[in-house]
Protein backbone atom coordinates (compact mmCIF):
# COMPACT_ATOMS: atom_id res chain seq x y z
CA UNK A 1 0.00 0.00 0.00
CA UNK A 2 0.97 3.62 -0.93
CA UNK A 3 3.23 4.83 2.10
CA UNK A 4 1.46 8.40 1.61
CA UNK A 5 -1.72 6.95 1.74
CA UNK A 6 -0.98 4.61 5.11
CA UNK A 7 0.15 7.94 6.72
CA UNK A 8 -2.67 9.80 5.97
CA UNK A 9 -4.72 7.72 7.73
CA UNK A 10 -6.08 8.41 11.27
CA UNK A 11 -4.37 6.64 14.31
CA UNK A 12 -6.37 4.12 14.58
CA UNK A 13 -6.76 2.72 11.11
CA UNK A 14 -3.45 2.89 10.57
CA UNK A 15 -2.57 0.46 13.39
CA UNK A 16 -5.04 -1.75 11.97
CA UNK A 17 -4.26 -1.53 8.42
CA UNK A 18 -0.34 -1.93 9.65
CA UNK A 19 -1.66 -5.36 11.72
CA UNK A 20 -3.62 -6.56 8.36
CA UNK A 21 -0.37 -5.99 6.14
CA UNK A 22 1.59 -8.16 8.79
CA UNK A 23 -0.87 -10.95 8.82
CA UNK A 24 -0.59 -11.23 5.14
CA UNK A 25 3.48 -10.70 5.08
CA UNK A 26 3.58 -13.50 7.68
CA UNK A 27 0.69 -15.89 5.93
CA UNK A 28 2.91 -15.33 2.54
CA UNK A 29 6.41 -16.16 4.37
CA UNK A 30 5.13 -19.29 5.49
CA UNK A 31 3.15 -20.49 2.68
CA UNK A 32 6.49 -20.06 0.45
CA UNK A 33 8.16 -21.69 2.41
CA UNK A 34 5.75 -24.56 1.98
CA UNK A 35 5.99 -24.35 -1.72
CA UNK A 36 9.66 -23.96 -1.34
CA UNK A 37 9.92 -27.95 -0.09
CA UNK A 38 7.33 -28.58 -2.28
CA UNK A 39 8.66 -27.32 -5.17
CA UNK A 40 12.74 -28.47 -4.36
CA UNK A 41 11.92 -31.59 -3.14
CA UNK A 42 10.18 -32.73 -6.57
CA UNK A 43 13.01 -31.61 -8.49
CA UNK A 44 15.61 -32.99 -6.28
CA UNK A 45 14.37 -36.26 -4.77
CA UNK A 46 13.47 -38.98 -6.74
CA UNK A 47 14.94 -42.38 -4.91
CA UNK A 48 13.52 -43.91 -1.64
CA UNK A 49 15.86 -46.63 -0.94
CA UNK A 50 16.54 -45.05 2.05
CA UNK A 51 15.12 -43.04 4.49
CA UNK A 52 17.95 -40.38 4.60
CA UNK A 53 18.53 -38.18 2.18
CA UNK A 54 21.81 -38.84 0.15
CA UNK A 55 24.16 -36.10 0.38
CA UNK A 56 23.57 -34.80 -3.40
CA UNK A 57 19.72 -34.63 -2.79
CA UNK A 58 20.89 -32.46 0.29
CA UNK A 59 23.02 -30.36 -2.10
CA UNK A 60 20.26 -29.87 -4.29
CA UNK A 61 17.57 -29.22 -1.98
CA UNK A 62 19.85 -26.11 -0.83
CA UNK A 63 21.20 -25.11 -3.95
CA UNK A 64 17.48 -24.93 -5.33
CA UNK A 65 16.39 -23.00 -2.21
CA UNK A 66 18.88 -20.38 -3.02
CA UNK A 67 18.29 -20.26 -6.61
CA UNK A 68 14.62 -19.48 -6.22
CA UNK A 69 15.30 -16.85 -3.21
CA UNK A 70 17.33 -15.41 -5.43
CA UNK A 71 15.38 -15.41 -8.32
CA UNK A 72 12.39 -14.20 -6.24
CA UNK A 73 14.36 -11.23 -5.16
CA UNK A 74 15.12 -10.35 -8.84
CA UNK A 75 11.32 -10.33 -9.74
CA UNK A 76 10.33 -8.21 -6.70
CA UNK A 77 12.68 -5.25 -7.73
CA UNK A 78 11.46 -5.76 -11.57
CA UNK A 79 8.05 -6.10 -10.37
CA UNK A 80 8.06 -2.67 -8.24
CA UNK A 81 9.56 -1.10 -11.58
CA UNK A 82 6.68 -2.24 -13.44
CA UNK A 83 4.09 -1.01 -10.79
CA UNK A 84 5.82 2.56 -10.91
CA UNK A 85 5.57 2.41 -14.57
CA UNK A 86 1.78 1.97 -14.40
CA UNK A 87 1.46 4.42 -11.99
CA UNK A 88 2.65 7.11 -14.30
CA UNK A 89 0.42 5.60 -16.99
CA UNK A 90 -2.75 6.77 -17.17
CA UNK A 91 -4.81 3.03 -16.96
CA UNK A 92 -6.54 1.85 -19.83
CA UNK A 93 -10.14 2.75 -19.78
CA UNK A 94 -12.15 0.05 -18.01
CA UNK B 1 -9.44 -4.60 -12.18
CA UNK B 2 -6.49 -2.10 -12.41
CA UNK B 3 -4.20 -1.35 -9.62
CA UNK B 4 -5.54 2.12 -8.39
CA UNK B 5 -3.77 4.36 -5.90
CA UNK B 6 -6.28 5.48 -2.91
CA UNK B 7 -8.97 7.15 -4.42
CA UNK B 8 -11.13 10.01 -2.42
CA UNK B 9 -12.93 7.91 0.08
CA UNK B 10 -10.02 6.42 1.24
CA UNK B 11 -8.62 9.37 2.19
CA UNK B 12 -11.52 10.62 4.12
CA UNK B 13 -11.60 7.89 6.56
CA UNK B 14 -12.59 10.04 9.36
CA UNK B 15 -16.00 10.66 7.71
CA UNK B 16 -17.14 7.19 7.20
CA UNK B 17 -19.91 5.33 9.27
CA UNK B 18 -18.63 2.26 10.87
CA UNK B 19 -20.41 -0.14 8.04
CA UNK B 20 -18.13 2.32 5.69
CA UNK B 21 -15.10 1.81 7.26
CA UNK B 22 -15.57 -2.30 7.33
CA UNK B 23 -15.88 -2.30 3.93
CA UNK B 24 -13.29 0.01 2.92
CA UNK B 25 -10.88 -2.71 5.06
CA UNK B 26 -12.44 -5.45 3.32
CA UNK B 27 -11.55 -3.95 -0.01
CA UNK B 28 -8.42 -3.17 1.13
CA UNK B 29 -8.02 -6.59 2.32
CA UNK B 30 -8.56 -8.01 -1.40
CA UNK B 31 -6.58 -5.53 -2.93
CA UNK B 32 -3.60 -6.34 -0.81
CA UNK B 33 -4.38 -10.72 -1.54
CA UNK B 34 -4.82 -9.84 -5.61
CA UNK B 35 -1.15 -8.02 -5.67
CA UNK B 36 0.10 -10.97 -3.49
CA UNK B 37 -1.20 -13.63 -5.57
CA UNK B 38 0.10 -12.19 -8.60
CA UNK B 39 3.53 -11.38 -7.58
CA UNK B 40 3.76 -15.01 -6.74
CA UNK B 41 2.06 -16.11 -10.24
CA UNK B 42 4.55 -13.90 -11.68
CA UNK B 43 7.34 -15.49 -9.55
CA UNK B 44 6.26 -19.17 -10.33
CA UNK B 45 5.62 -18.55 -14.09
CA UNK B 46 9.10 -16.88 -14.58
CA UNK B 47 10.64 -19.71 -12.23
CA UNK B 48 9.47 -22.63 -14.98
CA UNK B 49 10.64 -20.38 -17.92
CA UNK B 50 13.34 -19.24 -17.20
CA UNK B 51 15.49 -21.08 -14.42
CA UNK B 52 17.51 -24.21 -15.09
CA UNK B 53 16.32 -27.19 -12.68
CA UNK B 54 19.39 -29.05 -12.68
CA UNK B 55 21.34 -26.48 -9.92
CA UNK B 56 24.69 -27.30 -10.62
CA UNK B 57 24.87 -23.99 -8.31
CA UNK B 58 22.60 -21.62 -6.65
CA UNK B 59 23.24 -18.43 -8.57
CA UNK B 60 21.67 -17.63 -11.73
CA UNK B 61 23.45 -16.97 -14.64
CA UNK B 62 23.65 -14.34 -17.68
CA UNK B 63 21.09 -15.73 -19.84
CA UNK B 64 18.85 -17.04 -16.65
CA UNK B 65 18.85 -12.83 -15.79
CA UNK B 66 17.71 -11.65 -19.14
CA UNK B 67 15.44 -14.08 -19.24
CA UNK B 68 14.02 -13.48 -15.49
CA UNK B 69 13.77 -10.18 -16.65
CA UNK B 70 12.23 -9.91 -19.79
CA UNK B 71 9.55 -12.56 -18.58
CA UNK B 72 8.70 -10.16 -15.79
CA UNK B 73 7.85 -7.73 -18.60
CA UNK B 74 6.13 -9.74 -20.71
CA UNK B 75 4.34 -11.07 -17.66
CA UNK B 76 3.10 -7.74 -17.16
CA UNK B 77 2.14 -6.92 -20.33
CA UNK B 78 -0.44 -10.15 -20.12
CA UNK B 79 -1.92 -8.88 -16.80
CA UNK B 80 -3.21 -5.88 -18.72
CA UNK B 81 -4.27 -7.69 -21.67
CA UNK B 82 -6.01 -9.66 -19.72
CA UNK B 83 -7.53 -7.38 -17.43
CA UNK B 84 -9.03 -5.23 -20.13
CA UNK B 85 -10.62 -8.70 -21.85
CA UNK B 86 -11.95 -9.15 -18.18
CA UNK B 87 -13.19 -5.52 -18.06
CA UNK B 88 -15.37 -5.26 -21.59
CA UNK B 89 -16.54 -8.58 -20.74
CA UNK B 90 -18.11 -7.54 -17.52
CA UNK B 91 -19.36 -4.83 -19.60
CA UNK B 92 -21.23 -7.11 -22.07
CA UNK B 93 -22.74 -9.21 -19.40
CA UNK B 94 -24.30 -6.26 -17.73
CA UNK B 95 -25.94 -4.71 -20.89
CA UNK B 96 -29.84 -5.15 -20.39
CA UNK C 1 -27.42 -20.20 -2.03
CA UNK C 2 -31.20 -20.63 -2.50
CA UNK C 3 -32.90 -17.62 -2.87
CA UNK C 4 -36.04 -18.22 -1.44
CA UNK C 5 -33.61 -19.28 1.79
CA UNK C 6 -32.24 -15.93 1.77
CA UNK C 7 -35.09 -13.96 1.84
CA UNK C 8 -36.60 -15.36 4.39
CA UNK C 9 -33.86 -14.57 6.46
CA UNK C 10 -34.42 -11.88 9.23
CA UNK C 11 -33.21 -8.18 7.80
CA UNK C 12 -30.10 -8.06 9.42
CA UNK C 13 -28.92 -11.22 8.75
CA UNK C 14 -30.32 -11.12 5.33
CA UNK C 15 -28.10 -7.91 4.69
CA UNK C 16 -25.03 -9.94 6.15
CA UNK C 17 -25.26 -12.82 4.11
CA UNK C 18 -25.46 -10.70 1.24
CA UNK C 19 -22.08 -8.79 2.03
CA UNK C 20 -20.48 -12.51 2.23
CA UNK C 21 -21.61 -13.43 -1.00
CA UNK C 22 -20.11 -10.79 -2.70
CA UNK C 23 -17.00 -10.79 -0.47
CA UNK C 24 -16.59 -14.07 -1.50
CA UNK C 25 -17.43 -12.97 -5.47
CA UNK C 26 -15.18 -10.42 -5.70
CA UNK C 27 -12.48 -12.65 -4.42
CA UNK C 28 -12.89 -15.77 -6.54
CA UNK C 29 -13.36 -12.63 -9.57
CA UNK C 30 -10.00 -11.60 -8.39
CA UNK C 31 -8.46 -15.27 -8.77
CA UNK C 32 -9.78 -16.03 -11.59
CA UNK C 33 -8.08 -12.97 -12.99
CA UNK C 34 -4.79 -13.81 -11.76
CA UNK C 35 -5.12 -17.65 -12.68
CA UNK C 36 -6.40 -16.89 -16.33
CA UNK C 37 -2.79 -14.54 -16.83
CA UNK C 38 -0.94 -17.54 -15.52
CA UNK C 39 -2.64 -20.41 -17.65
CA UNK C 40 -2.35 -18.07 -20.89
CA UNK C 41 0.93 -17.01 -20.36
CA UNK C 42 2.31 -20.60 -19.68
CA UNK C 43 0.50 -21.55 -22.82
CA UNK C 44 1.44 -18.27 -25.01
CA UNK C 45 4.68 -16.58 -24.10
CA UNK C 46 7.61 -19.28 -24.92
CA UNK C 47 10.60 -17.10 -25.99
CA UNK C 48 12.20 -14.33 -24.33
CA UNK C 49 14.33 -12.15 -26.64
CA UNK C 50 12.74 -9.19 -26.17
CA UNK C 51 10.88 -7.83 -23.29
CA UNK C 52 7.27 -6.66 -25.05
CA UNK C 53 5.09 -9.30 -26.23
CA UNK C 54 5.03 -10.13 -29.85
CA UNK C 55 2.40 -9.72 -31.83
CA UNK C 56 1.05 -13.17 -31.88
CA UNK C 57 1.63 -13.64 -28.06
CA UNK C 58 -0.53 -10.65 -27.86
CA UNK C 59 -3.29 -12.68 -30.27
CA UNK C 60 -2.59 -16.24 -28.67
CA UNK C 61 -3.29 -14.25 -25.15
CA UNK C 62 -6.14 -12.58 -26.04
CA UNK C 63 -7.68 -16.02 -28.05
CA UNK C 64 -6.83 -18.10 -24.74
CA UNK C 65 -8.87 -15.65 -22.45
CA UNK C 66 -11.60 -15.48 -25.07
CA UNK C 67 -11.73 -19.14 -25.20
CA UNK C 68 -11.36 -19.62 -21.08
CA UNK C 69 -14.45 -16.97 -20.64
CA UNK C 70 -16.52 -18.86 -23.08
CA UNK C 71 -15.83 -22.27 -21.87
CA UNK C 72 -16.12 -21.44 -18.24
CA UNK C 73 -19.74 -19.65 -19.62
CA UNK C 74 -21.13 -22.94 -20.53
CA UNK C 75 -19.36 -24.85 -17.64
CA UNK C 76 -21.62 -22.55 -15.20
CA UNK C 77 -25.04 -23.32 -17.34
CA UNK C 78 -24.14 -27.43 -17.08
CA UNK C 79 -23.03 -26.63 -13.36
CA UNK C 80 -26.34 -24.89 -12.38
CA UNK C 81 -28.68 -27.87 -14.43
CA UNK C 82 -26.53 -30.40 -12.34
CA UNK C 83 -27.31 -28.71 -8.84
CA UNK C 84 -30.98 -28.65 -9.71
CA UNK C 85 -31.06 -32.27 -10.79
CA UNK C 86 -29.57 -33.01 -7.57
CA UNK C 87 -31.87 -31.18 -5.50
CA UNK C 88 -35.00 -33.17 -7.16
CA UNK C 89 -33.42 -36.81 -6.55
CA UNK C 90 -33.40 -37.52 -2.70
CA UNK C 91 -29.87 -37.76 -1.63
CA UNK C 92 -27.78 -40.91 -1.56
CA UNK C 93 -27.66 -41.76 1.93
CA UNK C 94 -24.32 -40.20 3.61
CA UNK D 1 -21.08 -33.90 2.12
CA UNK D 2 -23.94 -33.58 -0.15
CA UNK D 3 -25.77 -30.50 -0.80
CA UNK D 4 -28.42 -29.21 1.09
CA UNK D 5 -30.98 -27.05 1.09
CA UNK D 6 -31.78 -24.87 4.44
CA UNK D 7 -32.70 -27.71 7.42
CA UNK D 8 -34.97 -26.34 10.16
CA UNK D 9 -32.63 -24.21 11.85
CA UNK D 10 -31.58 -22.07 9.41
CA UNK D 11 -35.03 -21.13 9.16
CA UNK D 12 -35.25 -20.07 12.86
CA UNK D 13 -32.67 -17.96 12.63
CA UNK D 14 -34.09 -15.19 14.89
CA UNK D 15 -34.48 -18.11 17.69
CA UNK D 16 -30.74 -18.62 17.76
CA UNK D 17 -28.76 -17.13 20.78
CA UNK D 18 -25.28 -15.34 19.11
CA UNK D 19 -22.83 -18.21 19.46
CA UNK D 20 -25.19 -20.73 17.27
CA UNK D 21 -26.08 -17.49 14.85
CA UNK D 22 -21.96 -17.02 14.52
CA UNK D 23 -21.98 -20.98 13.97
CA UNK D 24 -24.22 -20.71 10.87
CA UNK D 25 -23.16 -18.20 9.33
CA UNK D 26 -19.81 -19.86 9.64
CA UNK D 27 -21.17 -23.13 7.92
CA UNK D 28 -22.69 -21.01 5.18
CA UNK D 29 -19.64 -19.27 5.04
CA UNK D 30 -18.33 -22.90 4.46
CA UNK D 31 -20.71 -24.12 2.22
CA UNK D 32 -20.07 -21.11 -0.02
CA UNK D 33 -17.05 -21.86 -0.38
CA UNK D 34 -16.58 -25.41 -1.13
CA UNK D 35 -19.17 -25.25 -3.95
CA UNK D 36 -17.04 -22.05 -5.38
CA UNK D 37 -13.69 -24.33 -5.05
CA UNK D 38 -15.85 -26.75 -6.85
CA UNK D 39 -17.25 -25.30 -9.71
CA UNK D 40 -13.75 -24.19 -10.00
CA UNK D 41 -12.09 -27.23 -10.21
CA UNK D 42 -14.71 -28.76 -12.30
CA UNK D 43 -13.86 -25.56 -14.89
CA UNK D 44 -9.83 -26.32 -14.79
CA UNK D 45 -10.37 -30.27 -15.15
CA UNK D 46 -12.77 -30.00 -18.14
CA UNK D 47 -10.57 -27.20 -19.30
CA UNK D 48 -7.76 -29.38 -19.51
CA UNK D 49 -9.48 -32.31 -21.47
CA UNK D 50 -11.47 -31.32 -23.54
CA UNK D 51 -10.08 -27.62 -25.02
CA UNK D 52 -7.58 -27.24 -27.85
CA UNK D 53 -5.11 -25.05 -26.57
CA UNK D 54 -3.77 -23.92 -29.71
CA UNK D 55 -5.97 -20.75 -29.64
CA UNK D 56 -6.54 -20.35 -33.35
CA UNK D 57 -9.58 -18.17 -32.99
CA UNK D 58 -11.52 -17.38 -29.53
CA UNK D 59 -14.76 -19.93 -29.90
CA UNK D 60 -15.36 -23.43 -28.67
CA UNK D 61 -16.13 -26.11 -32.01
CA UNK D 62 -18.68 -28.59 -31.53
CA UNK D 63 -16.17 -31.03 -30.64
CA UNK D 64 -15.22 -29.15 -27.68
CA UNK D 65 -18.65 -27.94 -26.71
CA UNK D 66 -19.86 -31.49 -26.68
CA UNK D 67 -16.88 -32.58 -24.72
CA UNK D 68 -17.57 -30.10 -21.84
CA UNK D 69 -20.89 -30.90 -21.52
CA UNK D 70 -20.15 -34.72 -21.21
CA UNK D 71 -17.23 -33.67 -18.77
CA UNK D 72 -19.36 -31.63 -16.85
CA UNK D 73 -21.89 -34.79 -16.64
CA UNK D 74 -19.21 -37.06 -15.52
CA UNK D 75 -17.39 -34.66 -13.26
CA UNK D 76 -20.55 -34.44 -11.26
CA UNK D 77 -20.42 -38.59 -11.24
CA UNK D 78 -17.56 -38.48 -9.74
CA UNK D 79 -18.28 -35.99 -7.22
CA UNK D 80 -21.22 -38.57 -6.13
CA UNK D 81 -18.79 -41.34 -6.37
CA UNK D 82 -15.75 -39.91 -3.96
CA UNK D 83 -18.63 -38.03 -1.65
CA UNK D 84 -19.87 -41.76 -0.80
CA UNK D 85 -16.88 -43.13 -0.29
CA UNK D 86 -15.65 -40.46 1.93
CA UNK D 87 -19.20 -40.78 4.04
CA UNK D 88 -18.43 -44.70 4.60
CA UNK D 89 -14.89 -43.83 5.13
CA UNK D 90 -15.78 -41.54 7.93
CA UNK D 91 -17.94 -43.90 9.79
CA UNK D 92 -15.68 -46.39 9.72
CA UNK D 93 -13.32 -44.27 11.45
CA UNK D 94 -16.18 -43.33 14.13
CA UNK D 95 -16.75 -47.01 15.05
CA UNK D 96 -15.53 -47.64 18.64
CA UNK E 1 -1.89 -28.19 19.09
CA UNK E 2 -0.52 -29.87 22.26
CA UNK E 3 -3.54 -30.86 24.31
CA UNK E 4 -1.52 -30.18 27.52
CA UNK E 5 -1.52 -26.43 26.03
CA UNK E 6 -4.93 -26.38 25.50
CA UNK E 7 -6.27 -27.82 28.62
CA UNK E 8 -4.26 -25.39 30.41
CA UNK E 9 -6.41 -22.18 28.90
CA UNK E 10 -8.63 -20.23 30.41
CA UNK E 11 -12.47 -22.08 29.71
CA UNK E 12 -13.48 -18.84 27.11
CA UNK E 13 -9.92 -19.35 25.36
CA UNK E 14 -10.04 -22.80 25.58
CA UNK E 15 -13.61 -22.59 24.18
CA UNK E 16 -12.63 -20.03 21.05
CA UNK E 17 -9.24 -21.96 20.32
CA UNK E 18 -11.32 -25.42 20.25
CA UNK E 19 -13.77 -23.37 17.85
CA UNK E 20 -11.04 -22.41 15.03
CA UNK E 21 -9.60 -25.77 15.10
CA UNK E 22 -13.06 -27.36 14.26
CA UNK E 23 -13.44 -24.91 11.54
CA UNK E 24 -10.19 -25.40 10.21
CA UNK E 25 -10.85 -29.29 10.24
CA UNK E 26 -13.85 -28.86 8.41
CA UNK E 27 -12.67 -26.30 5.75
CA UNK E 28 -9.50 -28.87 4.92
CA UNK E 29 -11.91 -32.06 4.69
CA UNK E 30 -14.27 -29.95 2.37
CA UNK E 31 -10.88 -28.95 0.30
CA UNK E 32 -9.40 -32.68 0.53
CA UNK E 33 -12.84 -33.86 -1.18
CA UNK E 34 -12.29 -31.51 -4.04
CA UNK E 35 -9.16 -32.43 -4.40
CA UNK E 36 -9.45 -35.63 -4.10
CA UNK E 37 -12.87 -35.87 -7.15
CA UNK E 38 -9.96 -33.30 -9.08
CA UNK E 39 -7.28 -36.22 -8.69
CA UNK E 40 -9.09 -39.00 -9.45
CA UNK E 41 -11.00 -37.90 -12.63
CA UNK E 42 -7.72 -36.50 -14.05
CA UNK E 43 -6.20 -39.93 -13.81
CA UNK E 44 -9.18 -42.06 -14.80
CA UNK E 45 -11.65 -40.50 -16.93
CA UNK E 46 -10.41 -39.73 -20.66
CA UNK E 47 -12.91 -40.27 -23.25
CA UNK E 48 -15.76 -38.14 -23.52
CA UNK E 49 -18.27 -40.54 -26.40
CA UNK E 50 -21.08 -40.53 -23.38
CA UNK E 51 -22.02 -38.19 -20.33
CA UNK E 52 -22.19 -41.02 -18.31
CA UNK E 53 -19.14 -42.76 -16.83
CA UNK E 54 -18.16 -45.95 -18.07
CA UNK E 55 -17.91 -48.74 -15.27
CA UNK E 56 -14.65 -49.36 -15.45
CA UNK E 57 -14.14 -45.45 -14.98
CA UNK E 58 -16.48 -45.70 -12.05
CA UNK E 59 -13.99 -48.39 -10.32
CA UNK E 60 -10.94 -46.48 -11.24
CA UNK E 61 -12.32 -43.43 -9.31
CA UNK E 62 -13.30 -45.86 -6.24
CA UNK E 63 -10.33 -47.57 -6.32
CA UNK E 64 -8.16 -44.22 -6.37
CA UNK E 65 -10.01 -43.17 -4.00
CA UNK E 66 -9.73 -45.80 -1.68
CA UNK E 67 -5.72 -45.65 -2.23
CA UNK E 68 -5.72 -42.10 -1.74
CA UNK E 69 -7.11 -42.20 1.82
CA UNK E 70 -5.03 -45.57 2.88
CA UNK E 71 -1.71 -43.24 1.58
CA UNK E 72 -3.21 -40.13 3.94
CA UNK E 73 -3.36 -42.32 6.84
CA UNK E 74 -0.22 -43.82 6.55
CA UNK E 75 1.40 -40.56 5.91
CA UNK E 76 -0.47 -39.16 9.14
CA UNK E 77 1.11 -41.90 11.49
CA UNK E 78 4.61 -40.79 10.15
CA UNK E 79 3.92 -37.20 10.55
CA UNK E 80 2.99 -37.55 13.85
CA UNK E 81 5.98 -40.01 14.54
CA UNK E 82 8.45 -36.79 12.65
CA UNK E 83 6.97 -34.17 14.88
CA UNK E 84 7.17 -36.55 17.95
CA UNK E 85 11.16 -36.58 17.38
CA UNK E 86 11.38 -33.13 16.61
CA UNK E 87 10.12 -32.49 20.14
CA UNK E 88 12.60 -34.06 21.13
CA UNK E 89 15.44 -32.72 19.71
CA UNK E 90 16.83 -29.44 20.60
CA UNK E 91 15.78 -27.06 17.30
CA UNK E 92 17.90 -25.78 15.35
CA UNK E 93 19.56 -22.52 15.66
CA UNK E 94 16.81 -20.50 13.52
CA UNK F 1 9.92 -21.05 11.36
CA UNK F 2 10.52 -23.99 13.03
CA UNK F 3 7.57 -26.02 15.02
CA UNK F 4 7.66 -24.46 19.04
CA UNK F 5 5.68 -25.80 21.68
CA UNK F 6 3.92 -22.54 23.89
CA UNK F 7 6.38 -19.93 25.31
CA UNK F 8 5.79 -18.28 28.42
CA UNK F 9 3.55 -15.92 26.98
CA UNK F 10 0.70 -18.48 25.67
CA UNK F 11 0.65 -19.94 29.09
CA UNK F 12 -0.95 -16.30 30.68
CA UNK F 13 -3.41 -15.51 28.66
CA UNK F 14 -5.17 -13.97 31.45
CA UNK F 15 -2.74 -11.79 32.22
CA UNK F 16 -2.54 -10.59 27.68
CA UNK F 17 -4.68 -6.82 26.99
CA UNK F 18 -7.33 -7.41 24.74
CA UNK F 19 -4.86 -7.10 22.05
CA UNK F 20 -2.66 -9.45 22.30
CA UNK F 21 -4.82 -11.77 23.06
CA UNK F 22 -6.22 -11.25 19.77
CA UNK F 23 -2.71 -11.53 18.52
CA UNK F 24 -1.72 -14.88 20.16
CA UNK F 25 -5.11 -16.49 18.52
CA UNK F 26 -4.22 -14.92 15.17
CA UNK F 27 -0.34 -16.86 15.61
CA UNK F 28 -2.08 -19.79 16.40
CA UNK F 29 -4.20 -19.68 13.68
CA UNK F 30 -1.15 -19.12 11.11
CA UNK F 31 0.89 -22.16 12.76
CA UNK F 32 -2.18 -24.41 12.71
CA UNK F 33 -2.48 -23.26 8.50
CA UNK F 34 0.55 -23.88 8.31
CA UNK F 35 0.87 -26.96 9.61
CA UNK F 36 -2.15 -28.02 7.78
CA UNK F 37 -0.51 -26.78 4.48
CA UNK F 38 3.06 -28.59 5.17
CA UNK F 39 0.74 -32.38 5.85
CA UNK F 40 -1.09 -31.68 2.57
CA UNK F 41 2.15 -31.00 0.76
CA UNK F 42 3.83 -34.18 2.54
CA UNK F 43 0.60 -36.11 1.29
CA UNK F 44 0.84 -34.64 -2.29
CA UNK F 45 4.24 -35.04 -2.84
CA UNK F 46 5.10 -38.54 -1.67
CA UNK F 47 1.67 -39.68 -3.45
CA UNK F 48 3.17 -38.34 -6.57
CA UNK F 49 6.28 -40.23 -5.66
CA UNK F 50 5.71 -43.48 -4.75
CA UNK F 51 2.06 -44.48 -5.71
CA UNK F 52 1.17 -46.29 -8.54
CA UNK F 53 -1.84 -44.46 -10.71
CA UNK F 54 -3.25 -47.49 -12.51
CA UNK F 55 -5.30 -48.43 -9.30
CA UNK F 56 -5.74 -51.90 -10.10
CA UNK F 57 -6.75 -52.14 -6.34
CA UNK F 58 -7.49 -50.00 -3.54
CA UNK F 59 -4.51 -50.78 -1.49
CA UNK F 60 -0.79 -50.15 -1.01
CA UNK F 61 1.63 -52.86 -1.98
CA UNK F 62 5.02 -53.30 -0.26
CA UNK F 63 6.61 -51.28 -1.95
CA UNK F 64 4.46 -48.23 -1.90
CA UNK F 65 4.54 -48.39 1.77
CA UNK F 66 8.49 -48.69 2.14
CA UNK F 67 8.18 -45.76 -0.06
CA UNK F 68 5.64 -43.92 1.21
CA UNK F 69 7.63 -43.89 4.78
CA UNK F 70 11.21 -43.00 3.38
CA UNK F 71 9.42 -40.16 1.14
CA UNK F 72 7.91 -39.30 4.32
CA UNK F 73 11.27 -38.88 5.94
CA UNK F 74 13.40 -37.57 3.77
CA UNK F 75 10.42 -34.45 2.90
CA UNK F 76 10.84 -33.81 6.85
CA UNK F 77 14.54 -33.42 6.70
CA UNK F 78 14.03 -31.25 3.21
CA UNK F 79 11.48 -28.85 5.59
CA UNK F 80 14.52 -28.86 7.69
CA UNK F 81 16.95 -27.85 5.37
CA UNK F 82 14.48 -24.98 3.84
CA UNK F 83 14.28 -23.67 7.31
CA UNK F 84 17.29 -23.02 8.12
CA UNK F 85 18.01 -21.78 4.63
CA UNK F 86 15.08 -19.21 4.83
CA UNK F 87 16.26 -18.06 8.34
CA UNK F 88 19.94 -17.54 7.18
CA UNK F 89 18.49 -15.34 4.76
CA UNK F 90 16.26 -13.37 6.82
CA UNK F 91 19.29 -12.73 9.13
CA UNK F 92 21.20 -11.91 6.32
CA UNK F 93 18.02 -9.18 4.88
CA UNK F 94 17.87 -7.42 8.36
CA UNK F 95 21.57 -6.75 8.68
CA UNK F 96 22.27 -2.98 8.48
Amino acid sequence: MDPQLLNSLPEEDKTKMVAMIETMQTRDSLRMYNNLVEKCFSECVNSFRRKSLEKDEERCVSKCCEKFLKHSARVSVRFAELNAQTMEQPPPAA
Amino acid sequence: MTDQGGGGGQNNMQTMTPEQREQAFAMANQEMEYRVDLFNKLVHSCYEKCIDKRFKDGDLNVGETACVDRCSSKYWQSVGIVGQLLGANQQQQQQP
